[in-house]
């Protein structure tokens, strides 16, 4: 079972690195908060996921934490829209 | 398997600062830094900090980043061409790192239990503490009785926060006119929101009171309910989240919970012991920790919250303020 | 009871007096709270001192855990005495900014303004009394979260830049005292000070311990502006509200120079430092040039409050300079500056601030003709100004003498006839603000406003201190036994934590 | 390895190929909205499957709670930001593929 | 290999420091400034918690059954500093805030040149 949560573990970082990639460079500014938000909702599995591998799945809330802040920030950018013209 | 994805972490949050540094475009830089803050805050779990995580993940991505974002709607998206030479701070840099550097060669090696950090002191925090202070969580034990003066001051140190920033910003109550203010047109969000926001208040009265038993604490617990607020006045408009808890009353909530955390110490004075000596506040010691920890988390607890609610609420009625004229 | 806990008082009282400042809201409550608070912290310190004159060091334990494993308070004569022109200062500061805050700063910020002034103290008192390197930190960032607050209260909207630079700076330095820390707790294990000095000296070679006292000398420097690193200060004094400043020039930067003392002569050893580093000497020329460099800038200047700012650094040169020279009266001297430099600096800036009241600018043109108007004001500015150039009877003069002495002793007469030589520029920078308050009419535009002189509740406070100034320039017996015990206390418990390393050592070897 | 260990492994591994698929979806595809849907659509199938996988590992106690919570709230969450992201976007000014190059469109739709 | 598998770890917490270091004091625009000078200060954290990690063991909050545990005084000293950072960007920002109200500008170069010196 190990192997199997090792290679969830290491398939959600290579995910977690092409969103990375999309943040770092990408065609409109809604695709680098796309690729934000897809980091976020895939750092919360991440982390369920490898707590599970360390054997310690009680740290769960940190990952409940992630998904809030993921929204709130998802939000925020939002907002921030009604300010500034987004087109670069 | 940690090394490995420490070690992938750590590349991850390598290019992520080389490409901050290169990106003129602020928005990008700001939701990259959002980004480092997650990353890092994985890099603390994988390094077994979870209390760490849990904070950076709430103030660094969550407070700090939309901190960024209302200043950034204020003073403009793009970082003009520098004049500046950069031939100076990269010389600083350089020598800087290089001393760093340097330093490591004698470094203990990396997670060797032989290290002197785990040698000295520590050892009586992982073995006496839980019979000591009677938590299995030591980072709260620590935390709030062995260093509680550390934590006091952390505590005064975001009521200075709040202080600077309502000297510099003040809370301005906004007009009638400009109710509508909100992001009035996405009404999924609206409703998602208000589905959200009682269960991330009662996510953090959780996280409050079990911060002795597993990650979590006062801190904690007062970042996360005060973004339960912030999303309530991102979606509803501030003027609503004002009609729910008014800055003012935040002014002395903050006051309130250093005072609370105080006088914790000040009744231990009376009782005979030192300044935060629990083990005076009941009979039996344990009990008298028990007490002293659930206060003083819930003094740091108000504090925070209201120190963050308020600072949001400076920043958000400056934002609106500009955005009328 | 209140005898116990001496120790933490002059730090909690006003931790505590701060949030109640807030809460208190109208101008004048918590304008009488925070004086009251600040004075009985004062009174405290007054009894600190006296008690670890005859008792040597008293320390207390935060929690009521032992030191390694709890964060200690530890007072001994050095402590006391910088913390007894910390809290004297602060006191006669509050009464004096009464008058001064309802001019320069906005009123519904006047209990702010006085909340942040308790905390900046809070702050100091923290710095000075603690044990424990990183407890430092905590209450170093409590003094500059307030500090930076308080300079960005005045009207100027300058004072926003420089407190922004200033923070920027500040944060650098505060992050670089993280850094050191970390890499002697990753060597050590502890972070209590004396636990520390006990335990450095095992891996005296080693190099983590070498970078951590260069990140550490480094981020104290920028603290308290040491010279290559002063640049945040100039603008930061010259634009903050001048009661701020008249509190930061006097208190800030000294405690700062007390902290560079402190892990010098106890934590990391003289051996350690000026020897096997060889920090003196680059500690020493930094000094030199400070002086030279900065007197000669402070004869530049046309804004009165930069002029004094510049000669703040110039004067932070002497403090290192006597520390460099590694010797029980060097460190006495030094000792003994930090004390009457907050004397002379508190009287002057205090002296500006009331010109700065009555005719509205601080510009050197603005003070011609002030002779005759404002003749306590101009006296008091005298006075404090022959203070610092170093003129007998006078508390400079005190000094500057046990300096040159410090240096003779060692037959550095460069180092003497520099100090000298630096005082000269002190007689060009103050003289020409006296020659224009003295000698210039007060020019026929302005011969019809109405300046008089200011309130006595800011006259008071300011002749506090000039009378100090001259008391403590002719019974220098307090301020030579406090110094003098303080320096040689330092010199003292570094040499018992040398000859235990020595002890630990053949220990060790043998067991 | 018990039954339940097999079920939890094949819907990790199906969680994970969704979300690479997801990943893969925000490079290739053409415009805008064409990666919103592919991002959003195989985040909330992702979460569901490995979340699923990992709560069959639990002994059905507070960890367990605390799964369906994350569960429920990514659910919740993650469309909505989506969504409201996409709008944001078309009231923004942003144009599908299809509008920019129409002609593009009628063509290959002969 | 040994050596570089002791101490990798530290080299790239310094690398991540000096990229801080470098955007603040590199950056004109005083946000970016801001931002720099919190990853110095995230990457100083990541440096003290991991001097605590001891490789095998655990997060520190007492479980059945396990005897090592990671040190936790560096991550109690961290969640200070975490603190103390956001304080600082807090009261950064709002000086940024007023002073673009102020000068009409965050850039460093162009406020510099509204005023006279100092």
């Amino acid at each position: 079972m190990t192997e199997i949560l090792a290679a969830a573990c290491i398939a959600i970082l290579v995910v977690m690195a092409l969103a990375l990639v999309r943040a770092f460079k990408s065609p409109t500014v809604y695709d680098r908060i796309l690729g934000v938000n897809m980091f976020g909702t895939k750092t919360v599995l991440f982390i369920a996921a490898s707590g599970f591998l360390m054997g310690r799945p009680d740290f769960l809330d940190i990952a409940i934490v992630y998904a809030l802040i993921n929204f709130i920030g998802m939000v925020a950018v939002l907002r921030f829209f009604e300010y500034t013209s987004p087109i670069e | 398997m940690a090394e490995f994805i420490d070690l992938v972490l750590l590349a991850m949050l390598a290019l992520t600062a080389l490409r901050i540094i290169f990106l003129k475009d602020l928005f990008a830089v700001v939701m990259l830094f959002g980004i480092y803050s997650f990353l890092s805050a994985l890099i603390f779990v994988n390094l077994d900090a979870v209390d760490v995580a849990f904070t950076e993940a709430s103030v660094g991505a969550g407070i700090s980043t939309v901190l960024m974002l209302v200043t950034l709607a204020m003073t403009g998206r793009k970082e003009k061409q520098s004049t500046h030479s950069t031939i100076l701070p990269l010389f600083v840099v350089l020598v800087t790192g290089a001393a760093l550097i340097y330093g490591t060669l004698d470094m203990p090696p990396f997670g060797h239990p032989d290290n002197p950090v785990h040698q000295h002191v520590a050892p009586r925090y992982i073995e006496e503490s839980p019979k000591e202070v009677g938590l299995p969580n030591m980072v709260t034990s620590v935390l709030a009785s062995y260093r509680g003066f550390d934590t006091l001051g952390e505590t005064v140190v975001v009521f200075s926060a709040v202080i600077g920033v309502l000297s510099l910003l003040g809370v301005r109550r906004t007009k009638k006119k400009d109710l509508e203010s909100g992001l009035e047109t996405h009404k999924v969000l609206h409703v998602v929101s208000k589905i959200i926001i009682p269960l991330v208040i009662l996510f953090a009265l959780y996280v409050q009171f079990h911060g002795d038993f597993g990650p979590g604490g006062g801190f904690q617990a007062g970042v996360i309910a005060a973004a339960a607020f912030i999303l309530y006045a991102l979606v509803l408009g501030l003027p609503k989240a004002f009609a729910v808890v008014g800055p003012k009353f935040l002014q002395w909530m903050a006051a309130a919970g250093v005072l609370l955390y105080a006088s914790v110490g000040l009744y231990s004075m009376y009782k005979g012991g030192n300044f935060l000596d629990y083990n005076t506040l009941a009979a039996d010691p344990i009990a008298g920790q028990h007490y002293g920890i659930i206060i003083i988390e819930l003094g740091v607890g108000i504090t925070v919250f209201a120190v963050m609610l308020n600072i949001f609420y400076a920043f958000g009625s400056q934002a609106e303020r500009s955005n009328i004229q | 009871m209140l005898e116990q806990h001496l120790t933490a008082l002059p730090i909690i009282l006003p931790l505590i007096a701060a949030p109640i400042a807030l809460i208190l809201g109208r101008s004048v409550l918590s304008w009488g709270f925070a004086t009251l608070a600040s004075g009985l912290a004062f009174l405290f310190s007054w009894q600190l001192l006296s008690a670890a004159l005859s008792e040597g060091v008293i320390s207390y334990a935060v929690g009521g855990w032992a030191p390694p494993w709890g964060i200690e308070l530890r007072v001994d004569a050095a402590n006391a005495f910088v913390l007894l022109a910390v809290t004297a200062i602060s006191t006669l500061v509050l009464v004096y900014s009464k008058d001064s805050i309802e001019k320069e700063v906005k009123a519904a910020n006047h209990s702010l303004f006085y909340t942040a002034h308790l905390l900046c103290l809070a702050g100091l008192s923290g710095i000075l009394i603690t044990g424990d390197a990183f407890n430092l930190f905590v209450f170093l960032e409590i003094s500059s979260l307030a500090t930076y607050t308080l300079v960005s209260l005045a009207s100027d909207r300058r004072c926003l830049t420089a407190a922004f630079r200033y923070l920027v700076m500040g944060t650098i330095g505060a992050t670089f005292i993280l850094i050191g820390v970390g890499l002697l707790y990753m060597k050590t294990g502890t972070l209590n000070m004396m636990d520390l000095a006990v335990r450095i000296d095992a891996y005296d070679s080693s190099r983590t311990i070498n970078t951590g006292l260069a990140f550490i000398m480094v981020g104290v420097s920028i603290k308290l502006a040491l010279f290559p690193l002063h640049m945040w200060l100039p603008p930061a004094y010259t634009h903050a509200p001048s009661a701020v400043t008249a509190f930061l020039a006097s208190t800030a930067t000294k405690v700062a120079v007390y902290v560079m003392i402190r892990f010098i002569f106890t934590v990391f050893g003289i051996d350690h430092v000026f020897v096997d580093m060889g920090m003196g000497l680059i500690l020493m020329a930094l000094a030199v040039v400070a002086i030279f460099k900065c007197s000669y800038m402070a004869t530049v200047q046309s804004n009165v409050k930069t002029v004094l700012a510049y000669s703040s650094v110039a004067q932070i040169g002497y403090m290192i300079l006597g520390l460099s020279l590694v010797s029980v009266t060097g460190l006495m001297a030094s000792m003994i500056h930090i004390f009457n430099h907050a004397l002379m600096k508190g009287a002057l800036f205090m002296a500006v601030g009331a010109v700065f009241y009555r005719v509205g600018s601080v510009d050197i043109k603005a003070f011609a003709g002030l002779g005759r108007k404002m003749p306590l004001t101009m006296a008091a500015f005298t006075i404090a100004g022959l203070s610092i150039i170093g003129v007998p009877l006078t508390a400079g003069f005190v000094s500057k003498w046990y300096l040159v002495t410090a240096a003779l002793e060692q037959g550095n007469w460069t180092v003497a006839a520099l100090v000298l030589i630096g005082s000269l520029f002190a007689i060009v920078y103050i003289g020409r603000i006296l020659e224009a308050a003295y000698f210039q009419k007060l020019p026929e535009s302005r011969s019809s406003e109405n300046i008089k002189e200011i309130s006595w509740l800011m006259l008071v406070p300011m002749w506090v201190l000039v009378i100090a100034n001259i008391y403590f320039g002719v019974d220098t017996s307090l301020t030579t036994e406090a110094a003098n015990s303080a320096s040689e206390w330092l010199f003292q418990t570094n040499n018992i934590l040398e000859n235990n390393m020595v002890e630990g050592n053949s220990q060790e070897v043998s067991s | 390895m018990d039954f339940l260990d097999i079920v939890s492994s094949i819907l990790l591994l199906a969680g994970v190929f969704f979300g690479f698929s997801g990943a893969v979806g925000l490079f290739r595809f053409p415009d805008f909205f064409t990666r919103v849907h592919a991002a959003s659509v195989t985040d909330s199938i992702a979460a569901i499957l490995i979340i699923g996988g990992l709560l069959l590992q639990t002994s059905f106690d507070l960890n367990t709670a605390k799964l369906v919570f994350i569960l429920l709230f990514l659910l919740v969450t993650s469309p909505t930001a989506s969504h409201a992201l996409a709008k944001s976007a078309r009231h923004g000014g942003l144009l599908t593929l299809a509008e920019t190059s129409p002609q593009d469109k009628q063509e290959s739709a002969k | 290999m040994s050596f570089i598998l002791d101490y990798y770890n530290y080299w790239v917490v310094v690398f991540l420091m000096m990229a801080g270091f470098y955007i603040v004091i590199s950056a004109n625009n005083l946000v970016k400034k801001i931002v720099g000078l919190n990853i110095f200060q995230t990457s100083v954290f990541m440096l003290y918690i991991s001097m605590g990690k001891v490789t095998g063991g655990t997060a520190p909050i007492v479980v059945e059954g396990v005897t090592q545990y990671s040190n936790p005084l560096p991550h109690v000293l961290i969640l200070t500093a975490i603190v103390v950072g956001v304080a600082t960007t807090a009261v950064g920002l709002s000086l940024i805030v007023r002073i673009k109200r102020a000068y009409g500008t965050v850039e460093e170069n162009e406020f510099e040149n509204k005023d006279d010196a100092i």
